[in-house]
């Protein structure tokens, strides 16, 4: 028994590895490394995700704490000015605004990484399910799939967004979220039935092993690749979305831990007097997202057999 | 006086930025020459990788600029191609020079109906109006042996067999009545009965048209079959040059000895057995430190991995041009058989 | 190809049905609604009560859906409570769709005219200065956030410069006949060609900003899928016949790069409608993405209703017309046999 | 599909035009000919003006609208016959001249203008005024859901078929320019309320040929009849001239048969930009001549900016509610009086209010009769406040607290901020809050009409100059948002508001206002006033004769440009 599930093991391993596995990660390792593109998309990603884990030891105060707001006059249009301790000055109701991009950075990320697992999550069940075993769950599922993709996303996102009745920070997290279901649920039935008929899951099969086995040890490790570049596009694309229902009043209404998407949909009506309270945050959202999408880009092209770009 | 005089060709690969990576540029066609007079038909022969079809593609200029380097010269007709200009060397593709490729179907245009690839060219360089210009191609057609030629102008390549689709091809590149016509491999993508209906095609219109062609394959049974005079070709360099009968009757080069005694022969006696060519291309070593061969070779011996053998008359076989330095002789062919 | 399309037309239906239902549900148990719009800050539980008997909003949900869809059966989707109190949710949208197809066609127009030949371009000369740039470029253009472009185009050429109106579709003032509901194709017929240069006007801002995604999208496909033909065998035919650039470009790289491209642009063409609802709100743009963000801020459920589900219809039929042009650029397809690279 | 590819764009292009021209034939452009140039206002006389609203009105009939837009509009077309006072909340004559009532204040003469003219052409006299009247007496069906006729239910109470009683008992011709009303009891706010813009007269001939009353319930809501819709006729100095819905404009032009002075403007453009960032960049890009509730974070700005800012008397009132139904601590008076220290209300007014708001006393503003400044005040004093709660054994209460988004109310202009202030506040004394944001029409008011929240922030416009449009409103039903019905007091407080409401004689009747708000403060405290702010409307440089209103009644009949 072990002895055949090993032979099975190390068959699909090599057929996995001529397939998407070893060889070809290197070789696209071999070829990121000199794309200047990755480079740069690498350096911002990592930037953004240190500064995101430090970012409560370096933040000088307390997000939440407007200890400026004595400073704030409604009346007047006066909001806190930079001045020492305070290098960019404070926001509507003088909190510190450094401290808030930096502890926004944590709260962005926050809801980029969460918005991207739980979007693969949902994709990963669906689509492991229509893609291991066809027939009538597959047309199930695909079929609420398709309803799903019948709506533009951001609109989707946006509609889900407004059909809670108390928005939150996970109620804003979740519609972004339930959004990417789909696609990653598309992707990877897709690639998923690519790979049924490929010579290594026939062999698992001929020999008799179970489904399951297949599916897991063998199926998905293959479909990774394709899931992982969408994950990182998918990252970007939360954070702008997150934004997009902040400015349509959809956001997370309690802003003592700030978020950019949050801060930006909050700066809309002074954008003209403070235009600082609206391009600080835009443009850390600008620099991540193309951080994001530079590095989900040159993975897909290494990723990509064919590509010789 | 030849309508095709090649001369000391050569293509060097750069690959881009390999200063910094330090490879070293790589030889693909190493100092080539031959010659094509009016009507006659030539044979590049080689293992794949053998510098070929690069020899063809610099000759027709369709190789990248960038990347590549050619050297030598290539006069057709007097006329020195290497040194053309983009738009004069475009004039005179297709129209003094038609070439045929390997795989018909991506080689035709998927998306444009059949009539239009042909007349396209007969547009562009005689000006032919559109009407006209579809007459002549159903003609073209129906002369490569399409049956039903005026449906199929209307129809798209993936409508057609392989075999027609090479037909195709071969009626474009005969449009213009090209005074040289390359093919390069023109049979290897198709099944055997096929193949042999093309050759005969082609050595048809050929001998029809007058056309010179140069004959581009790794199949001897090709060249049997049609070439005048064989070139063969290895590492990018000419390592045998030989009438047709010559050459069969009597391989002096051991890598031309080697392709024939691995090709099974109608001719010979039951029970022989077929001898492989023992080794891959990869144990080449550089011309410059002697017979790149000499890894592989039954022959080899010690001047062959110092001295690098120079093209000379056979001094056996006149008319027969060689690089090698111990060929094969007429006991060691014995011994074989 | 018929049977296809007649499939495509079938699931088109489920998809709405299903939408319904399911957004109809949603939205019926979630608090607000028809009753706290109607009576606003006057609001008391008393009249409350009464009001939700008035509008039967206390009988059983599917009673409810199905009344709705025998409404809805009839053209009727219930009245706006929100985006503009009193007028039937069916009329909004009658009213409201022609300025944002209008927007949306600009937009796309523009996206295309300038997103193709760039990616092209890069193509073409690949590595090259305007490669990268155009490369960068197109990969910035997703990462900024639709509606901060949208306000800095407006601040800068409508407020600061004033070379643009700021908001809306056209002059009140103007006094201009409306025929078709499109302003600018009113303008033209009615020969009020003031009226329609205004109205164009009004337009360029919002789509543009509106166009940036898809233009960055179109840039990146094009430039690809030129990348991929131009190393095909059938290019390196086409230069053996000795053509002409231009010919070898239009007739063998182009069209044979297109595929890809237009199903892009179905795509983006559809999800012009999400990025409407950012851009017309801060133009205040009177089409249907400002209704939908005025509905979404003020709870008007019926508008809501109607305007996502017909989204959703808008969405799919494009992506129809989508398939159904393969068939037109692709042989391959038309013709059934051969299936495709 | 092979076709349309042969189709050449050349062919297309064609075709295109073709279908143009094929329209045009069929497409004449109707343009009103005598079109007094539009932008181009220098003259004193003539010239359109653009005004930027928040919204779209529902429609043109006032009497079954509830939103501002509409009265925005229909205080143009119409006039009622009491009228407040340009720049005032005080009723003064309007189509009536003047008025007498009896001492018991139950039956009301009032003498009519002669010479108005509806738009119809037809006369407005005492016949008319009655028509009114009964027309809103004798709504049926839907005319009676308190969506469409809420006002004369918030005033009048019922219909003639008696469900409910009313205020209103009938009306009487005595000679054409004399009407007699009379009222089935005594109420301060007659004949005030006739100043609402819903009580304006209309013209009855028109309401008959177009339907007026003939509302339909259609599925969620309401359809109105074309009246309403197309032909509001009243005897106001504009006439409704079309409304572009696809455009959101609303065209209103200079009524020349006006009994009063005429108009300078030729033109009035109501046009409804949602958006207030929207609102200011069309003011200032010069797309409008002026525009309604700027933010005060861009008061400074827009005067520096050239502007003129109108500054409306605040005639309105922020309060932090607090609920008696669920949390039973908070029904303890020191715990609601440990909450009126906490806030620091010069500080929040300071900090999120626009210049000219002043701190909340009272329930109502200083404007109003019976308002004292008399009454038991609480200092800003964290400590006091937490040894209150200590008192109460309420340390560190656990408070579910209100807060509503996507809205903007003149006296709450940025609710997140101003909660933002609030909580600080709270948290400080040791509260320990839960907080509950909701949409404004997303379930907020539903949650605190059902007195969900123990802590709520709200506040209320008023309509007009009399108590009872404030502290009536919010507490003469003893089911309430504040839930004063669970607390001890609550049905006494109810009593004394509605007394003081029936009291005809006035020094009486202000003594019993005066107290209340005393007991408001001092024993009942079922609200904490925060703050008055005026909202306000800011022009172009050139528009002049632009009245703010605190009732949000500005009237453009003495607005001219240049």
């Amino acid at each position: 028994m072990t002895a055949r599930t090993d032979k099975i093991d190390e068959l699909a391993q090599r057929a996995a590895e001529s397939d998407a596995g070893v060889s070809l990660a290197a070789a696209a390792w071999r070829r990121l490394r000199r794309n200047p593109v990755f480079l740069v998309g690498a350096g911002i990603v990592v930037l953004f995700v240190v500064l995101a884990i430090l970012s409560p030891l370096l933040a000088a105060h307390d997000p939440a704490d407007p200890m400026l707001g004595d400073q704030v006059v409604r009346a007047r249009n006066e909001i806190p000015p930079p001045q020492p301790g305070h290098p960019l000055g404070g926001d509507q109701v003088g909190r510190d605004l450094l401290s808030r991009l930096l502890v926004g950075a944590q709260q962005t990320l926050l809801v980029g990484v969460l918005a991207t697992l739980i979007g693969l999550a949902g994709g990963l069940v669906l689509g492991t399910l229509a893609g291991a075993l066809s027939g009538w769950v597959d047309t199930v599922v695909m079929r609420a799939v398709d309803v799903m993709l019948s709506i533009p996303g951001l609109l989707l996102a946006v509609s889900i967004g407004a059909l809670f009745a108390q928005p939150n920070q996970y109620t804003v997290i979740l519609a972004v979220a339930i959004v990417q279901i789909p696609v990653f649920a598309r992707l990877l039935r897709g690639s998923m039935l690519a790979q049924r008929h490929s010579d290594h899951v026939l062999a698992a099969r001929a020999l008799g092993v179970r489904q399951r086995a297949i599916v897991f040890r063998h199926m998905l490790p293959n479909s990774l690749g394709p899931v992982i570049v969408q994950a990182t596009l998918v990252l970007a694309i939360a954070i702008i979305e997150a934004a997009g229902l902040s400015f349509l009043g959809l956001g997370n209404p309690d802003d003592r831990l700030p978020e950019w998407g949050q801060m930006l949909g909050q700066a809309q009506n002074v954008i003209d007097s403070h235009p600082q309270l609206a391009f600080w945050p835009a443009g850390c959202i600008i620099v991540v997202a193309l951080g994001f999408t530079l590095v989900g880009e040159s993975l897909r092209e290494a990723l990509d057999p064919k590509s010789r770009r | 006086m030849a309508l095709l005089e090649v001369r000391d060709l050569s293509v060097v690969f750069r690959s881009r930025g390999h200063q910094r990576t330090g490879e070293q540029p790589v030889a693909a066609v190493d100092g080539v020459s031959f010659d094509v007079a009016p009507g006659q038909t030539v044979g590049l022969v080689g293992e794949s990788g053998c510098g070929k079809s690069v020899t063809a593609m610099s000759i027709m200029g369709l190789l990248p600029k960038r990347g590549n380097q050619v050297t030598g010269s290539a006069r057709f007709d007097g006329t020195e191609l290497l040194s053309l200009s983009d738009r004069q060397m475009r004039d005179r593709r297709g129209r003094d020079l038609g070439m045929v490729f390997q795989d018909p179907l991506s080689s035709l245009n998927p998306v444009v109906p059949i009539g239009l690839q042909v007349t396209e060219v007969l547009e562009r360089h005689q000006g032919t109006p559109r009407k006209q210009a579809a007459m002549e191609a159903a003609e073209l057609l129906d002369k490569v042996g399409i049956p039903d030629p005026r449906r199929r102008l209307s129809e798209y390549p993936h409508q057609l067999s392989g075999g027609m689709r090479q037909r195709a091809l071969i009626a474009i590149a005969l449009a213009c009545r090209p005074r040289l016509l390359i093919a390069d491999e023109p049979t290897t993508a198709l099944d055997v009965t096929i193949q042999a209906q093309i050759l005969a095609l082609l050595a048809e219109l050929v001998r029809d048209t007058g056309t010179a062609l140069i004959m581009i394959t790794h199949d001897l049974g090709v060249v049997a079959g049609l070439c005048d005079e064989v070139n063969v070709l290895y590492a990018g360099r000419v390592v045998e040059r030989a009438k047709r009968h010559d050459l069969f009757a009597a391989p002096r080069h051991p890598y031309t000895h080697g392709l024939l005694s691995s090709i099974p022969r109608l001719d010979s006696p039951r029970g022989e057995r077929l001898v492989p060519i023992k080794g891959s291309v990869a144990d080449n070593i550089p011309w410059q430190n002697g017979c790149a061969f000499a890894p592989r070779c039954p022959n080899a011996i010690d001047t062959c991995v110092e001295v690098t053998p120079e093209m000379a008359v056979d001094p056996l076989v006149s008319r027969r041009l060689l690089r090698c330095h111990n060929p094969v002789t007429a006991t060691q062919r014995e011994a074989l058989t | 190809m018929l049977r296809y399309t007649v499939r495509r037309l079938l699931q088109l239906v489920f998809v709405v049905l299903a939408l319904s239902l399911l957004l109809f549900a949603w939205l019926r148990s979630l608090p607000g609604g028809p009753v706290s719009a109607l009576l606003g800050e006057r609001i008391t539980p008393e009249s409350r009560a009464r009001l939700t008997a008035e509008l039967g909003l206390d009988q059983p949900i599917f009673v409810q859906y199905f009344k709705f869809l025998g409404r809805a059966a009839s053209g009727d989707f219930g009245v706006s409570t929100g985006v503009q109190p009193g007028d039937s949710a069916a009329a909004i949208f009658v009213q409201r769709f022609p300025a944002t197809l209008e927007l949306s066609v600009l937009a796309i127009v523009i996206a295309i005219a300038v997103g193709i030949p760039l990616g092209y371009l890069a193509a073409r000369r690949r590595g090259g200065l305007l490669d990268n740039l155009s490369v960068v470029g197109s990969l910035i253009g997703v990462a900024v956030p639709v509606f901060f472009l949208a306000f800095v185009l407006k601040q800068v050429f409508a407020v600061e410069l004033g070379w643009f109106p700021t908001t809306g579709r056209q002059e009140g003032g103007l006094d201009a006949t409306r025929v078709t509901g499109f302003f600018v194709l009113d303008g033209l017929i009615t020969r009020e060609f003031d009226a329609a240069w205004d109205a164009v006007k009004h337009l360029i801002l919002p789509a543009i900003a509106l166009s940036s995604i898809p233009f960055s999208v179109i840039v990146r496909i094009t430039r690809a899928s030129v990348l991929d033909v131009l190393d095909e065998d059938f290019v390196r035919t086409a230069e053996s016949k000795g053509l002409t650039t231009q010919v070898i470009t239009r007739r063998h790289v182009l069209r044979n790069s297109m595929l890809p491209v237009v199903t892009t642009i179905g795509l983006q063409t559809g999800a012009l409608l999400a990025g409407a609802v950012l851009t017309e709100k801060v133009f205040a743009f009177p089409g249907i993405g400002q209704a939908l963000a005025i509905g979404f801020e003020r709870r008007d459920y019926p508008v809501l209703l109607l305007l996502i589900l017909s989204a959703a219809g808008v969405f799919v039929l494009v992506n129809l017309a989508v398939d159904l042009s393969y068939a037109v650029i692709d042989p391959r397809i038309r013709t059934g046999s051969g299936g495709g690279r | 599909m092979v076709h349309t590819r042969k189709v050449r764009t050349g062919h297309l292009a064609a075709v295109g035009l073709a279908a143009l021209l094929v329209l045009s034939g069929c497409a004449e452009s109707q343009r009103s000919q005598n079109d007094p140039n539009a932008s181009g206002g220098a003259a004193k006389t003539g010239g359109t003006m653009t005004f930027a609203t928040e919204g779209a009105p529902k429609l043109f009939d006032p009497f079954f609208a509830t939103d501002g837009a509409t009265f925005r509009t229909s205080q143009q077309i119409f006039e009622g016959l009491v009228e407040f006072k340009p720049g005032t909340a005080e009723a003064g004559p309007g189509l009536a001249e003047k008025w007498t009532s009896t001492p018991d204040g139950k039956q009301w003469t009032f003498t009519l203008r002669k010479g108005a003219k509806f738009h119809d052409g037809t006369e407005f006299d005492a016949e008319a005024a009655c028509q009114n009247f009964n027309r809103w007496y004798n709504q049926k069906g839907a005319g009676q859901s308190t969506a469409v006729t809420g006002y004369w239910q918030d005033n009048f109470g019922g219909f003639s078929d008696g469900a409910k009683p009313s205020l209103y008992k009938s009306c009487a011709v005595k000679d054409p320019q004399t009407v007699v009303v009379e009222l089935t009891s005594y109420t301060s706010k007659f004949p005030d309320i006739l100043g609402l813009p819903s009580f304006a007269m209309q013209s009855p001939a028109a309401m008959k040929q177009h339907d007026a009353d003939n509302v339909v319930k259609q599925g969620d809501s309401f359809v109105y009849p074309a009246y309403g819709q197309q032909h509001p006729s009243g005897t106001g100095p504009f006439k409704f001239s079309k409304y572009d819905k696809a455009n959101g404009t609303v065209e209103l032009v200079r009524n020349d048969d006006y009994w009063g002075p005429k108009t300078f403007l030729d033109k009035l453009i109501l046009r409804a930009i949602p958006d207030e960032t929207a609102r200011k960049q069309a003011l200032q890009s010069g797309d409008v001549q002026g525009y309604d509730l700027p933010s005060p974070a861009d008061w400074e700005q827009l005067k520096k900016d050239g502007h003129k800012l109108l500054i409306r008397p605040a005639f309105n009132v922020m309060y932090i509610g607090i609920g008696q139904k669920s949390n039973e601590k908070l029904r303890d008076l020191r715990v609601r009086q440990a909450i009126a220290h906490a806030i620091d209300r010069e500080g929040l007014v300071k900090q999120q209010y626009p210049e000219g708001a002043k701190v909340a006393e009272n329930l109502y503003p200083d404007t109003i009769f019976g308002w004292t400044g008399d009454v038991r005040k609480y200092d800003y004093n964290p400590d006091k406040a937490k040894s209150l709660l200590a008192e109460a054994g309420a340390s560190g209460l656990a408070v579910t607290i209100y807060w509503p988004t996507e809205v903007s109310r003149p006296y709450m202009p940025s609710p997140r901020d101003i909660f933002g202030f609030v909580r600080g506040n709270l948290e400080a004394v040791g509260l320990k809050l839960n907080v509950v944001s909701k949409p404004w029409n997303g379930g907020y008011l539903e949650d605190v009409d059902q007195a969900k929240a123990d802590v709520f922030l709200l506040g209320w416009n008023g309509d007009y100059n009399t108590p009872d449009n404030f502290i009536g409103n919010f507490f003469a039903d003893p089911d309430n948002r504040f839930a004063t019905g669970s607390a001890t007091w609550g049905n006494q407080l109810s009593a004394e508001v509605k007394a003081a409401d029936a009291e005809p004689d006035t020094a009486k009747r202000k003594a019993m206002y005066e107290a209340l708000n005393k007991k408001l403060k001092a024993e009942y405290l079922p609200a904490v006033p925060v703050a008055h702010s005026p909202p306000a409307l800011v022009t172009s440089a050139k528009v002049s004769g632009l009245v703010p209103s605190p009732l949000t009644d500005e009237r453009f009949n003495a607005v001219s440009l240049g």
